[in-house]
């Protein structure tokens, strides 16, 4: 039986925000909050191997109250159990920080109920740092496998598993040795659409919330902000650039548009021989 | 009925619809299109093709042929090609749920 | 003593990735921005390059040449081929012994698997994809800091972040943010081999097959010339027309995020925040609004030609030269001219 | 997997309006409700100008201002602006009647409304089931018992079944409680864009004292381009909401793209520096059911009512729908509750619905206006001839320095009957007054 445990977040939906021309911060006014989505792809490849082999899926969180709605989606997925681990004492983490608390969280898990693979989105589409999943496997002391886009074999008896990595110049097939951590991309499976039994279940469903106390107590140096080596120094505006010239290329001046700008292109630094120039 | 007839393209500002649909929020159902078109020769048959205007997001797309795309993935769901398409060639449904357009505002 | 600046010399079956180039650039400006500060305690900053592989003395001397001063080189069978473990174990035993100032690292498959595994181990901080560095002076401390600054959300906000106590100050950069500093071939440096102790358990996990994947041959981030489609192309069909300039212009394709999204390209393609970063010497883009985050992943090339119907399209902000109209007008006309200009190119 | 049968009390097929007051009305009364929405949150999938009106919410919620509804601005200035090419005729109200306690109506934003609105039925023990499309009925000896979702195993069951679907009633039309689908010349398309400026730039360029006023205004003319339609403006707090209604048969007729229709509006020269430096926040459209009484549905059969957009509950004059749905969701959760008390949910005791609308101003106003959606359409010169002529005249009166006025006001008139008859100006004009009149 497989105990899969993923962790994920849930994350205003950064297609859709917007900044204050005046003030240059986020306007939050209608940006929803949803799970990252390659946590719900994670949370679907657990679902898919949890069908495939019998046994659980637990799913872990750190956030604010209002993350109760991101562990029932898992739930309306096909997750068993959620945590959510919330307390004003771990606000202002930065990424060592989360991985500390989850890993502690993991741990306690483990204890009672021993974890054979956890699945983590490649990153969060909020900070997209990709710093959370591979802090918690070296803090757990796992195997990491990042950029996973297929499982391939998941073997409980021998204890080991087959997972594809994405990697710049190809793909790899790793065998690693369980319990195993590994951050998913978008391939690693297609979210899927619950019954409905299982989606009024999720909406019925009350995660368990874990505190900075209980059941797990922990180190006050390493959460919040204390626990945190990096701080937001400053925030801004992306720069704007100088605009260029603006040409209208319709009808009869379209050549004579289409000619200028090849002309700009060629006088213009190394752009020549792009376009059969003199060097 | 209406005395209305066609209006002159010329007294009407050119819009660029697909950056205004930037503002909206879609959940994309990649796994099942919600509209489609019943059969692609009674599009070339039909002279007028309103669908190509009427449309509020411009998701008729004519093509080379004369036959007509449904950029589905923009669709928000009102019914206008429901009601207007003269053949009534268009199969359409809600997408599933949870999918679709998501107004942030309304 | 010696403020160390260091590099991750990442390298993969015999290549040092160019990132590598770029972030030496990076740490010797760095390094001299604080040259003046130290001088006055009688110290210098050194840069230093970390290489770790399997036979790779000559990449040792390439790192030299790029701009490393000294290189830390660990060479062993069990780093012939890149696992996070023992790469891991070899970055966080150096950084004990040497105790470096600042740590970068290219924001690459590898270097971002490693990144947060490394920074964890060592109980520092550590800002990913960073787009610019410098060193400055943080609020309530009298040093110069590493001020490390990234997108966010989506590349609406950008934020500085700095890593006030603890060492070494880490960052990755994604590859084509900066230049690489000038190859100089004369330069001579020291290279230091090191010793690591692997342990099985960190043999753990192991590459049993490799892939092929014809997806990552598209070398968007170092390609010269890009033509990249938006929504305006009005279907999957348009990007025939953007292969087709490509094509001529010898380079390769490229997307907005709309277009990925809507399934008429893959994801390979796309440039911008959560796509790739580039950096051509012309890119066109062709039916792109220029939402922010398809800006953020191209507006340093050199030479940006937007092309759109709408005049108040903000792709226009970064744009070169902008052409206003038909995109179906306008790039069949430039294939024909760019075709015939070429011909004329070749007789002379 | 065990497949025990999904059952509650009573099915509201929609979290809108009318289907979170008809749940809320349901749940408070004891029954176990269920709402079906196909949304990812109630409200999503709604659009509109617009305002809600609180003489409405305050009979569902009598400690409505406790709950912190969240409204945008309170409308404290209204009425008609005449649009011409160029030109603009303000014919607005303020103050006097509407200084209301609390004012009559406010501008809302549906999205965040309707999503706060279903949480007050889910504060009255209902059961909102989001993400989740009703296709079908459930049947029991030709009794509708239930629905089917698309879900796996997706069948719900209850005795009685509100459906507030919307505009697209085609839950509607598979009962036979209609026989045709919506009209095109009876259903108008409205297209809008919400703009966000600082509050205090809406206040200085609109002239509203402070962020607790606001303006809802319907705009008549040249907006429209002589289709059948008309243009508005509601201010948000933060936004202004500019858009433009026109029936689906003008609309295809004229060939004109409904987003070019309406960035000529926002074009305008008297609109364009309301919202100069604005940024678009949101873009949408929505099919509006102006046919009314007209094209009313049957409004119940066995174990089923129909309330809301899907029984053309909306009086297209006064923008008025939002109000119309919650007193029809009301009657129709009323209903279902009297129908468990008598345990019998034939239509015989379902008749009660549309019995207890008939006393409110619902079914009064919609029969009252019952011609109007015709009327606007046969007389095109109401979108067209008679607001230019506004403009003209105003325009001419004020501007005709150093001519004789007696000469003026000749020439005024000849801009009127050179375009329209004057004995069919008075026909106009008295055929409009019998239509709003409703003889």
């Amino acid at each position: 039986m497989l105990h899969a445990l993923v962790g994920i977040k849930q994350v205003p939906d950064t297609t859709n925000i917007r900044i204050d021309p005046e003030t240059g911060s986020l306007i939050r006014q209608g940006v929803p909050t949803i799970i990252n989505p390659y946590d719900a792809h994670a949370v679907a490849a657990a679902v898919e191997w949890k069908r495939k082999l019998g046994g659980k899926i637990t799913v872990i969180t750190m956030g604010p109250p209002a993350a109760v709605s991101a562990l029932q989606e898992c739930i309306e997925m096909g997750a068993d159990k959620g945590i959510l681990v919330s307390d004003r004492k771990f606000s202002g983490a930065d990424t060592l920080a989360t991985s500390y608390v989850l890993a502690e969280a993991i741990k306690k898990i483990h204890e009672e109920d021993p974890i054979d693979l956890i699945f983590f989105g490649k990153q969060a589409i909020d900070g997209d740092t990709a710093q959370v999943g591979p802090g918690v496997a070296v803090r757990l002391g796992y195997p990491l496998i990042t950029y996973a886009v297929n499982i391939r074999e998941v073997n409980l008896e021998e204890g080991y598993a087959l997972i594809e990595r994405k990697t710049e110049l190809r793909n790899e097939i790793i065998k690693t040795t369980l319990p195993a951590a590994m951050t998913c991309e978008k391939e690693i499976a297609e979210i899927p659409y619950a019954a409905l039994p299982d989606l009024i279940a999720s909406l019925r469903y009350k995660p368990q919330v874990w505190t900075a106390d209980e059941p797990v107590a922990y180190d006050i140096a390493q959460i919040g902000l204390k626990g945190s080596p990096t701080m937001v120094f400053k925030t801004g505006t992306p720069v704007q650039h100088e605009p260029g010239e603006l040409i209208k290329a319709a009808g009869t001046s379209l050549d004579k548009a289409v000619d200028l700008v090849l002309n700009k292109i060629m006088e213009h630094a190394s752009g020549a021989p792009l376009i059969g120039g003199k060097k | 009925m209406s005395k209305q007839t066609k209006i002159p393209q010329e007294e009407l500002p050119e819009v660029y619809i697909d950056d205004i649909l930037m503002s909206i929020k879609y959940f994309t159902d990649e796994q099942e299109f919600h509209l489609a078109i019943k059969d692609t020769d009674t599009c070339v048959r039909c002279v007028d093709k309103p669908c190509i205007n009427f449309c509020p997001v411009g998701a008729y797309r004519l093509q080379e042929g004369g036959t007509v795309q449904i950029a589905v993935q923009s669709c928000i769901e009102c019914g206008t090609c429901r009601v207007l398409c003269p053949p009534n060639n268009v199969s359409w449904k809600y997408p599933r749920g949870g999918f679709g357009v998501a107004y942030k505002f309304g | 003593m010696s403020r160390r600046f260091w590099v991750f010399i990442e390298q993969e079956e015999g290549k040092i990735h160019p990132v590598a180039g770029e972030l030496l650039g990076v740490a010797r400006r760095l390094a001299g921005e604080i040259a003046d500060e130290l001088k006055q305690k009688n110290e210098t900053a050194v840069v230093e390059g970390i290489l770790v592989g399997h036979e790779v003395d000559d990449l040792a001397q390439e790192a030299i040449r790029l701009g490393a001063e000294r290189v830390y080189q660990v060479d062993a069978p069990e780093f012939k081929y890149y696992l996070n473990r023992p790469y891991t174990e070899a970055l966080k035993t150096l950084v004990k012994k040497y105790k470096p100032e600042v740590f970068l690292i290219g924001a690459t498959t590898m270097g971002r698997d490693l990144a947060g595994a490394v920074a964890t181990s060592l109980k520092t901080g550590l800002t990913a994809d960073c787009t610019q560095l410098e060193m400055g002076e943080a609020r309530g401390t009298n040093k110069k800091l590493l001020l490390a600054t990234r997108p966010a959300f989506g590349g609406n906000v950008i934020a500085t972040i700095v890593c006030k106590d603890h060492l070494p100050q880490m960052a990755t950069v994604r590859p084509r943010v900066f230049d690489a500093s000038p190859v100089n071939k004369k330069a001579r440096g020291e290279v230091i081999k090191e010793k690591i102790k692997v342990t099985p358990d960190m043999l753990n996990a192991q590459v049993v097959e490799f892939i092929t994947n014809q997806a990552s041959a598209i070398k968007l981030e170092y390609a010269d010339v890009i033509v990249s489609g938006g929504r305006g192309l009005g279907s999957p069909k348009g990007f025939e027309l953007i292969k087709a300039l490509a094509d001529e212009l010898g380079g390769v394709v490229g997307s907005s995020r709309a277009c990925v999204d809507a399934g008429w390209i893959s994801y390979d393609h796309q440039v911008g925040q959560t796509g790739k970063t580039v950096r051509p010497k012309l890119y066109i883009a062709a039916g792109i609004s220029g939402a922010i985050q398809h800006k953020v992943g191209m507006q340093d090339s050199d030479f940006i030609l937007a092309i759109n119907r709408d005049p108040s399209a903000p792709i226009f902000s970064v744009a070169t030269v902008g052409l206003v109209g038909d995109l179906y007008e306008i790039i069949p006309a430039l294939i024909k001219k760019i075709h015939a200009s070429k011909n004329k190119g070749g007789q002379a | 997997m065990s497949s025990k049968k999904i059952q509650f009390d009573v099915i509201v097929v929609g979290a809108g309006l009318a289907g979170s007051t008809a749940a809320a009305v349901a749940a408070r009364n004891g029954l176990n409700t269920a709402v079906i929405e196909r949304g990812q949150q109630p409200g999503g999938k709604n659009f509109f100008g617009g305002a809600v009106y609180t003489h409405a919410l305050q009979e569902i919620y009598p400690d409505l201002w406790d709950r912190n509804p969240p409204l945008e601005r309170p409308v404290t200035e209204t009425g008609f602006w005449f649009m011409s090419k160029d030109g603009m005729v303000k014919a607005t109200v303020q103050g006097g009647k509407l200084n209301n306690d609390p004012i009559d109506a406010y501008v809302a934003l549906r999205a965040r409304f309707d999503s706060w609105w279903a949480d007050q039925a889910k504060s009255e023990g209902a059961f909102i089931i989001p993400k989740t499309l009703v296709e079908e009925f459930i049947y029991q000896d030709g009794k509708v018992v239930g629905v089917k979702t698309d879900r796996p195993q997706g069948d719900v069951y209850a005795p009685v079944v509100i459906i507030c679907e919307g505009v697209n009633n085609l839950l509607t039309q598979k009962l036979g409680l209609i026989d045709h689908d919506i009209r095109p010349a009876a259903t108008a398309l409205g297209v809008k864009q919400l703009i966000s400026l600082p509050a205090e730039t809406i206040n200085a360029r609109l002239g509203l004292p402070s962020n607790e006023h606001g303006l809802a205004i319907s705009v008549m003319g040249d907006v429209s381009m002589g289709m059948a339609g008309l243009g508005f403006l509601y201010t948000a707090e933060k936004a202004i909401s500019l858009g433009v209604g026109v029936t689906l048969e003008a609309l295809r007729k004229s060939g004109v793209k409904p987003y070019e229709l309406l960035q000529r509006y926002l074009n305008h020269p008297a609109v364009a520096p309301l919202i100069e430096g604005g940024q678009l926040m949101e873009y949408g459209a929505h099919l509006i059911p102006e046919g009314g009484w007209k094209e009313m549905p049957r409004l119940y059969t066995d174990g089923v009512m129909v309330a809301g957009d899907a029984a053309t509950m909306v009086n297209a004059l006064h923008w008025e729908g939002t109000n119309m749905a919650i007193i029809a969701g009301q009657q129709a959760g009323l209903t279902a509750v009297e129908a468990h008390r008598q345990g019998d949910f034939s239509s015989k005791t379902l008749s009660a619905y549309q019995a207890g609308l008939k006393e409110r101003f619902v079914m009064k106003d919609l029969y009252q206006y019952r011609n109007l959606s015709r009327f606007l359409d046969s007389h095109p010169e109401f979108m067209d001839i008679y607001p230019t002529f506004l403009n003209d005249a105003l325009g001419m009166f004020f501007s005709g320095f150093g001519k004789p006025k007696k000469r003026l006001y000749k020439d005024i008139l000849r801009t009127l009957t050179s375009r329209r008859p004057l004995l069919k100006v008075v026909g106009d004009l008295v055929s409009f007054g019998r239509t709003i009149i409703g003889i």
